[in-house]
């Protein structure tokens, strides 16, 4: 039974990161990259790999995704203009 | 045969797929509630995971998931509040159904582990998931109306 | 005698400190599997440590 | 030429594509127990009464490339400070006071204390359960930035005085580096575990000194990654460019 998992885990990530390259749009592409991070720390969890999968989730679930979006709202600030972005 | 990876196998790929589904799909409102949904899916899994290999340890991945999984879903509540529409993206049914399922996979497994300190310890676990859901999904619907610098 | 030295407002300071630090004591005891007397020492600072900033963060979000 | 590029691209993917799976033909059995490698590692860590394979090969048999891990850190946490410091034409405003859900800045004031503990609770029990310096560190420094998820900035930067924590970045770079240095002066090889007596198995005092390491780890990904935050979190929040240039 234990390989069953292993094999749903895996379609699962191959799924969640092909959506992750396909998507364009870099706050969206992080959106995706939040559930591929937490996918993946399931994946080494069920592959027995729970430091692994410690690491995955301590910084894929909230630190990547805030320095994404800082950088995404950095960039969309520098192009709007001074009075709505404030 | 062993049950509890059953569930999980089920948990996983259920919950997975309906998260991987929302979250390429549809508007920005409905992505960001898929991607709170994925924490109260694949927590609870994990938690039945560890109960299924007989190793308590890996309850700390599932406390992990169940603290920092909601604080993700702030961080993209926050800094994705001008994309969502107006009213926020509110799904309280999902909301509360992925609470009771967590809730349900929870009470069978203290009931599996019987009381004593790994009982209370998934009880904290469980708690902080519900919360979290709660509070990312109140987030979600317009926590962050008030919040015009970032 | 300014307002935050009174003693009333030391009391509620020492109050909510020590609150904060059994409740994340409490936490601790919890998370681990086994213990013993330096599980008890290294618990009581972290949860020391975990209240101090658990203060900080209320009066750095209320103080306008 | 773009198809002579073309046609290279597919000569080279063709031969690496035969190598891998000429390699992979004879990969031992998938999820099998027996290692070469793995079988070595384990017995030297429950020599050392370490519980946890992972922190016994990170800590004390490759302490070294922890170093080396820890310094890549330290530079990359350098390099974004000096990227994203203020440029001459730009000027930072005050962060504006935000109005965040009564529930949700609650949330965040309940579970800023209970992740930091969370996080000190994984560094500290580094080798005996799964977790250590690495994710401890990351989960107490992220529990930090929840006064800037539940409130605004500025509640952030009241608690963040950001000089203490470069200052325990660097600390803690030169505590994993003394102690290497003090097992050379105790007379054995740098960063060997023979400093300090193993312990009894599966407590807090077991490892030698994988629990010192791991607690210095602990302190510098932390602090770097809150240093880290930081300046993205200017960048992002704060520092406005000239609208005149």
């Amino acid at each position: 039974m234990s390989d069953a998992v292993i094999v749903v885990v895996l379609l699962l990530v191959a799924a969640c990161a092909t959506a992750a390259v396909v998507q364009r749009d870099p706050a969206r592409q992080a959106l995706v990259l939040s559930v591929l991070g937490v996918l993946l720390a399931a994946l080494f969890t069920v592959l027995q790999a729970p430091d692994v999968g410690l690491s995955q989730l301590a910084v894929g679930s909230a630190l990547t995704p805030l320095l994404i979006m800082l950088c995404v709202r950095k960039i969309r600030r520098r192009g709007r203009p001074k009075e709505d972005a404030r | 045969m062993n049950g509890w990876i059953l569930a999980a196998t089920v948990a996983l790929g259920g919950g997975g797929a309906a998260v991987l589904w929302g979250v390429t799909t549809g508007p920005p409102a409905r992505r960001v509630i898929a991607q709170n949904l994925a924490t109260s899916a694949v927590c609870p899994a994990l938690l039945l995971l560890s109960q299924g290999y007989g190793r308590p340890a890996y309850v700390d991945l599932a406390l992990l998931l169940a603290l920092l999984g909601p604080v993700g879903t702030l961080v993209f509540a926050r800094l994705l509040c001008d994309d969502l529409s107006e009213e926020g993206a509110s799904a309280w049914a999902l909301t509360w159904t992925a609470a009771g399922l967590g809730a349900a996979a929870v009470v069978a497994l203290c009931v599996a582990v019987g009381p004593g300190r790994a009982m209370v310890k998934l009880l904290v676990v469980g708690a902080l998931l519900i919360s979290g859901n709660v509070i990312a999904s109140r987030a979600l619907a317009g926590g962050f109306r008030g919040v015009r610098g970032g | 005698m300014t307002r935050r030295t009174a003693p009333r407002a030391v009391l509620l300071a020492a109050g909510e400190l020590l609150a904060w630090w059994a409740a994340l004591a409490l936490l601790w005891l919890v998370l681990i599997s086994s213990v013993d007397t330096l599980e008890r020492i290294v618990g009581a600072s972290c949860a020391a440590v975990g209240a101090i900033l658990a203060r900080l963060g209320r009066r750095a979000v209320t103080w306008r | 030429m773009n198809r002579l590029r073309l046609w290279l691209l597919a000569v080279g993917g063709a031969g690496l594509a035969a190598l891998l799976v000429a390699a992979c033909l004879d990969l031992p059995g998938f999820g099998g127990r027996r290692h070469p490698y793995g079988d070595r590692a384990v017995q030297a860590s429950l020599a050392r009464h370490t519980a946890n394979t992972i922190s016994s090969v990170n800590f004390d048999q490759r302490a070294y490339d922890t170093l080396g891990e820890m310094s890549i850190l330290f530079a990359a946490v350098l390099g974004c400070v000096v990227l994203l410091r203020q440029a001459r034409d730009e000027h930072r405003d005050r962060p504006e006071p935000a109005e965040v859900a009564r529930p949700v800045r609650r949330y965040a004031l309940l579970v800023l204390p209970v992740a930091l503990v969370t996080g000190l609770y994984v560094v500290a029990h580094g080798q005996l359960s799964p977790g250590g310096g690495f994710q401890g560190g990351v989960v107490a420094a992220t529990a930090l930035h929840l006064l800037y998820l539940g409130a605004d900035y500025g509640a952030l930067e009241r608690v963040r005085p950001l000089g203490v924590y470069e200052t325990s970045d660097a600390v803690a770079v030169c505590a994993y580096l003394v102690l290497g240095l003090a097992s050379v002066l105790a007379g054995t090889a740098f960063l060997a575990n023979t400093l300090l007596p193993y312990g009894t198995f599966n407590t807090l005092s077991s490892g030698g000194t994988v629990p010192l390491l791991n607690a210095a780890i602990g302190m510098e990904v932390a602090s770097a990654v809150v240093v880290l935050l930081a300046h993205f979190l200017d960048q992002a929040v704060e520092i406005e460019e000239e609208q005149g240039s």
